[in-house]
């Protein structure tokens, strides 16, 4: 018994989820596209392995290789602040807390990833900023540092609660048996449940990459924007950021238009590299 | 002689009292089964009896005896090695076997080499595993088959040397022959250790166990040597539920 | 090609009236329309107000900023009815616009400030164009290089990002071939810019003479080549470092568009470009 | 001794992790609570801007009501979008190939970083579409950004419905659409009202994306959906990076994180009504 | 009369094939046990009668007559209307009693709130739930017991009114006062329609069914009336099972 009711349903259903994808893929393909434009005139290993970004200069200098190092620097001093700090909290959480404040302290956790990243790079710039030019004198605060500190404490939202949800599941499966034969839970987090989740780990570590790496306006707002090889201590430049100071300028079709594409372009290939190797990883940590 | 006794024993989870009063002794190396139907707090009794009912939210009231002492006076550590006890579901740790059996010895400080490997070859003797898994003691355990794994969970739980062994339905997940397996297994067991069995397959409770006790509802209904339960049970209740509408 | 089918050109085609109008581009000048802007909308509130001939449609005007090239751009490409800059348009921009119609409101200049609790400002208080260009091309590192008496701090040097109409003002009349340093602090705006100086006492930049004005005693602006940038000598020229302000429109003005740009282009108008630091054109 | 003191130090880390934690997202929050607070009055919660220039005076309202009509556009548009497809892939889809791709799709969506969505944004919406900088521009443009959100968590909200109580439904000989309309729809609801609560917060905190598509310095509250608009997270970026005025910055990051702040509370109640009805 | 009829049935899991070549035809107004040890396919059978099997990513050859009809001519919609199906675990809608009751007869159209009323007070009294529950109609089905959990189940099932009603293993997860109501109720119910019971309780099939049909490894081994099943099996295989270890 099908009714017109079901059949018009279903049609909806289809072409919704149909014009869905469609779109999804024209983004993902028109960003492609746009960057492959400037690949065709400056070819992309000199795009990537080139120092100089002088897009107003002439002739113009369009190479994106201190900038990408920027990238993967702020980040990687991220995770590399973020990744303990999380990975020690979710083993807390499944092995100590109880299901109510749990949710209580998850949901808190979750309004923590919700705090908009504008008010984060306020933050930074208010605080960390002019904390590291007084406390330590720096000449300037705006920094590869402060900008990761800044997405150690934006990411460490997601670190948590892709941990804990794997942790969580150890913790339940093999509690019982180990706390029956004596065995503190302490140990248990230490000799299960920890080594037993790498592989959320991973995933978690790269999530949480992908997220800094994609950051916009918080580390826009600390770092500096200098498109000089990074420095720990030093200022540097993010892709987002650049096509965020740029973008307003490039006029539509030009070659510095399809150059901020081109960024964009290497930023998500960056990324799609990763989840790949994740994936790997995964399959290799499953045999 | 008594290595476990309950006095006036009750048992909550929150408000909700699931054990009601309770007395009962079990006798050192015999094999005390447990019967009752569905939810009658089987489980949760076992569960008292080395303290880990506090981490399933439990509470209870009353005293439980080890030994002559109250366990509440010894360390929790010390009564749950003391007591060990094995799910219904087999849960070997996600490691190799050799680590599955000398996780808790390292635990407790057992560093030397040859004593851990002779625990391993020990206790896979006595599971009657020895044979099938010698060859591959280093392989994953969660390769073996259920009835295997479930070996495997009682020999781990002897690597601590415990006194008394808690049983949760062990075999109710598994097959005809591993039952066999396990059901023989105990039977050895039984001149080393206290055995403790909940079932709720009486011929299982009838064919290995010295005592028998009935739970209903939270109260023990009627606790006596075996074949007595089984040929002259004295309360109505349990008669009919030996003799019930299950085979 | 697509993309020049502009809003204003519709709208003189279908000669409907049209109470909205954008502006886009100069972070410098978006202030100054923007107090404009909301002063003409509180007085008439509709444009019938402003003339009888109009209908009573609410006006809005809307303002956003990016730079002076993203103003530029933003008409070029259409999506704004204005361009606000602050530097000439380029000539190859005007050939792109097509019928371009430019309105000056006034000059700015850009003042190599530095924070006032920086020892400089005991020592001296003029540059030459010199040392201003060996400081921004990152030459002299330290501000013991620059005079020995001066501590052994590095020099921060804070610029506008590429799309700042001052970035080209700066480079054209003072850099010329020379690179400023690449390890330079972009600041995303003149506010964010002058803020930096303000907060940082080894910086230097080139602040906008405005917000010199705006943030008096917490920046101090330097004499460049001995001579000090003052109202009078932006106009005549004699200080060098200096911009106009300018709107950039396709085409004729639309009628309600002439209205309100003849507000900007009033006394009125030179109040606000006068309040806010600048210079208005007389 | 070895044992103890490696527990020791794992105990110590995973303490000074949870207080790091717990210790760095309080400080963002009460740090902006205190120093908002004082400026933070009704007057500035209902009035516009002003001041030259402008902002160093008055209030938020059109920002206010921009960055929630900015949100209402983006969750209808994308859970819309973001539930048909959920439900085609959980219901529908019969190959496993077709499924593979649309995951592999949306992933690769959700990777996209927001700033450049904003350009896509703009050169196609904008420019392309002549729909001009404009609140359904922006709103789209966000509306893209959190579509993955809400469909990932949809799809799962819907694999993890129970299966047999949906085979109980066909078994009854009930057709697929009913099922869904009145047993599973019903029943996920709250996962899918939270989820896409927790997507609205996220666009509205959004600036990049905004930037280029709509969002512009001063605008009264909007007519029409090719108005451009206020928006609070662009307001307090201005704000606070051009040095207009600190308090005011403040107080705008304060009413932005409170509103966020709500927004969360109240998804989060649903879920943990709803933890509270499975048991 | 034959209400289900199989002719050369084979059912796959992908390319697995668990029944093998299948005739059986099942009686009109009788209870038919099915019973075989875990995994020889009963369930599958079963789900293959009523074309749920193509839900659980199955598919069968052969013929399935209903009535005399084979299934795939009617709409599956039709099929699974008239042959109900209820599962081992009782898995009633998260909704009130009433409303899973009234779910499937709101889809098939009847509006009317009184005739809606009948159908609920009708079912749950076939289902001897009406006096356990009348008070409660409209709280959440899912605070009900297990045992009450499935009667509302099987009451939902027949809420369709269909002409058969299969049955996988009811009373497995249930105690046994729950299963003697359920097996009362199953005797009452086939006065007017046709039932088939997979169980693994043997008595359970000596006691309440008219036919009873052992498989074991995908095949149908013998099928024949009950008591002449338990009393004088044809086949060893089938004796074997029957006096099987399990008592
Ligand atoms: N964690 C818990 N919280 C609340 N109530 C519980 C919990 N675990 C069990 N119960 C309740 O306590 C009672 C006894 O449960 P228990 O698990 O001990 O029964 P059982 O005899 O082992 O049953 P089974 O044979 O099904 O395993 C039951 O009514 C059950 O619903
Ligand atoms: N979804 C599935 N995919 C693949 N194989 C399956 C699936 N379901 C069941 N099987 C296999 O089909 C065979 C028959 O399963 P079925 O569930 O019909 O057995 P059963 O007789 O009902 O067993 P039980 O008494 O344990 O319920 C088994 O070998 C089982 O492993
Ligand atoms: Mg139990
Ligand atoms: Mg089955
Ligand atoms: O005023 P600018 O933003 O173009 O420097």
């Amino acid at each position: 018994m099908k009714t017109a009711f079901d059949k018009v349903s279903v049609f909806l259903v289809k072409v919704l989820t149909l014009f869905s994808l469609l779109l999804l893929s024209f983004i993902i393909i028109f960003i492609f596209k746009e960057g492959y434009t400037f690949f065709k005139e400056v070819p992309i290993l000199k795009f990537i392995t080139g120092t100089t970004w002088n897009p107003t200069g002439d002739p113009k200098k369009l190479s994106i290789f201190n900038i990408i190092l920027g990238t993967l620097y702020v980040s990687i001093v991220a995770i590399v602040i973020a990744l303990p700090i999380g990975i020690g909290c979710a083993l807390l959480l499944s092995g100590y807390v109880k299901e109510r404040p749990r949710l209580i302290i998850r949901g808190f956790i979750d309004i923590i990833a919700g705090i908009p990243s504008v008010i984060f790079g306020f933050i930074g710039l208010m605080v960390l900023v002019k904390f590291f030019e007084k406390a330590f004198g720096f000449a300037s605060g705006e920094s590869v540092l402060a900008g990761g500190i800044l997405l150690a404490i934006m990411v460490l939202p997601y670190i948590i609660s892709t941990c804990d949800e794997t942790m969580d599941k150890l913790y339940r499966a093999y509690s019982p048996v180990a706390q029956a034969m004596g065995i503190s839970k302490i140990y248990i987090l230490r000799t299960i449940v920890l080594p037993q989740s790498l592989r959320g780990i991973a995933a978690a570590a790269v999530l949480a990459f992908g997220r800094a790496m994609g950051e916009t306006m918080a580390v826009m707002m600390v770092i500096g924007n200098a498109p000089i090889m990074p420095k720990l201590l030093g200022k540097c430049q993010t892709i987002p950021s650049l096509i965020a100071l740029e973008m307003g300028m490039a006029e539509v079709g030009s070659l510095h238009y399809h150059a901020l594409f081109a960024a964009g372009f290497v930023l998500m290939a960056i990324l799609l590299i990763l989840n790949i190797a994740l994936y790997y990883v995964k399959r290799s940590l499953d045999r | 002689m008594n290595v476990l006794e309950l006095k006036d024993f009750r048992a909550y989870y929150g408000s909700k009292r699931v054990i009601n009063n309770l007395n009962m002794a079990i006798k050192k190396n015999k094999i005390t089964a447990i019967i009752g139907p569905s939810g009658c707090g089987k489980s949760t009794l076992l569960m008292s009896l080395n303290t880990m009912l506090e981490e399933a939210e439990g509470r209870t009231e009353g005293q439980i005896l080890f030994n002559g002492k109250d366990v509440h006076s010894i360390s929790k550590e010390e009564v749950r090695r003391r007591i060990g006890i094995v799910f219904q579901k087999p849960t070997p740790f996600p490691f190799s076997i050799y680590k599955n059996l000398t996780y808790a010895p390292i635990y407790y400080g057992v560093k030397d080499k040859k004593r851990l490997d002779g625990i391993v070859v020990e206790k896979l003797k006595i599971s009657g595993l020895y044979e099938e898994v010698k060859d591959e003691i280093h392989g994953s355990a969660l390769k073996l088959s259920g009835g295997q794994q479930q070996r495997l969970c009682i020999a781990r739980a002897l690597t601590v040397e415990p006194d008394v062994l808690l049983l949760d339905e062990p075999c109710s997940a598994l097959d005809v022959k591993n039952t066999a397996n396990i059901e023989k297994m105990l039977m050895n067991l039984v001149q080393d250790y206290t055995i403790v069995i909940v079932t709720h397959n009486l011929s299982q409770a009838k064919r290995i166990s010295d005592y028998t006790a009935f739970m209903l509802d939270g109260e023990l209904i009627e606790y006596d040597e075996t074949h007595r339960i089984f040929t002259s049970p004295q309360d109505n209740r349990t008669k009919e539920y030996i003799e019930g509408i299950y085979g | 090609a697509d993309v020049q089918t502009n809003s204003n050109k519709e709208n003189e085609t279908n000669n409907e009236f049209k109470a909205e109008m954008t502006f886009n581009g100069s972070s410098t000048l978006a202030p100054v329309i923007t107090a404009i802007a909301t002063e003409f909308i509180e007085e008439n509130t509709t444009w019938d107000k402003v003339d009888s001939s109009f209908p009573d449609k609410y006006i809005s005007i809307y303002v956003s900023a990016g730079g002076s090239g993203a103003g530029v751009k933003a008409v070029i490409e259409g999506t704004a009815d204005f361009g606000m800059l602050a530097r000439e348009v380029k000539s190859e921009e005007l050939e792109k616009i097509g019928d371009a119609k430019v309105y000056k409101l006034g000059v700015d200049a850009l003042t190599i400030s530095i924070n006032p609790e920086n020892p400089l400002a005991q020592l001296r208080d003029n540059l030459t164009t010199e040392e201003v260009k060996k400081i921004f091309a990152g030459e002299y590192k330290y501000w013991d290089e620059l005079d020995s008496s001066l501590p052994h701090r590095e020099i921060v040097v804070v610029i506008r990002d590429l799309s700042g109409g001052a970035h080209e003002v700066f480079q054209k009349s003072v850099m010329g071939d020379t690179q400023i340093r690449p390890d330079a602090i972009q600041s995303p705006s003149m506010g964010a810019l002058v803020t930096k100086i303000i907060e940082n006492k080894d910086a230097i930049g080139y602040a906008s003479y405005g917000m010199v004005n705006q943030n008096k005693g917490k920046l101090m602006p330097l004499k460049v080549d001995g001579v000090e940038p003052t109202e009078q000598t932006i106009v005549d020229g004699s200080y060098k470092i200096s911009r106009p302000l300018i709107v950039v429109k396709r085409g004729e003005l639309t009628a309600p568009q002439k209205a309100f740009m003849d507000v900007v282009m009033s006394e009125k108008g030179a109040e606000v470009i006068e309040e806010m630091g600048f210079v208005p054109v007389k | 001794m070895m044992k103890r003191i490696k527990s020791v130090m794992f105990a110590l880390w995973i303490c000074l992790s949870f207080i790091l934690t717990i210790a760095s997202g309080s400080f963002v929050i009460l740090y902006i609570f205190i120093k908002g607070f004082k400026s933070v009055d009704l007057e500035f919660l209902l009035s516009n801007p002003g001041g030259i220039p402008i902002g160093t005076e008055g209030g938020v309202f059109p920002a206010i009501i921009g960055s929630i009509l900015l949100m209402l556009i983006a969750i209808v548009f994308a859970s819309i979008l973001a539930i048909a497809t959920a439900v085609y892939i959980v219901f529908y889809c019969r190959s496993q190939r077709l499924e593979n791709i649309a995951d592999a799709i949306i992933q690769c969506m959700a990777g996209v970083p927001s700033i450049v969505l904003g350009l896509f944004g703009y050169s196609v919406m904008v420019v392309t579409f002549n729909m001009g900088r404009s609140l359904l521009s922006a709103g789209l443009t966000l509306g893209l950004m959190i579509f993955p959100f809400i469909q990932v968590r949809v799809e799962k909200a819907f694999q993890e419905f129970s299966r047999s109580a949906i085979n109980a439904s066909y078994s009854l000989g009930v057709s697929k659409v009913y099922t869904i309309f009145k047993l599973v729809l019903p029943q996920c609801r709250r996962d899918i009202v939270s989820s896409i609560t927790l997507a609205g917060g996220f666009a509205m905190g959004a600036a990049a994306p905004i930037m280029l598509t709509g969002a512009v310095i001063f605008a009264p509250v909007p007519k029409s959906l090719s108005s451009p608009v206020m928006a609070l997270p662009l307001h307090l970026y201005i704000l606070a990076n051009e040095g207009i005025s600190m308090e005011k910055a403040y107080a705008t990051a304060l009413v932005l994180i409170a509103l966020l702040i709500i927004i969360n509370i109240f998804a989060m109640t649903l879920t943990l009504w709803r933890k509270e009805v499975k048991r």
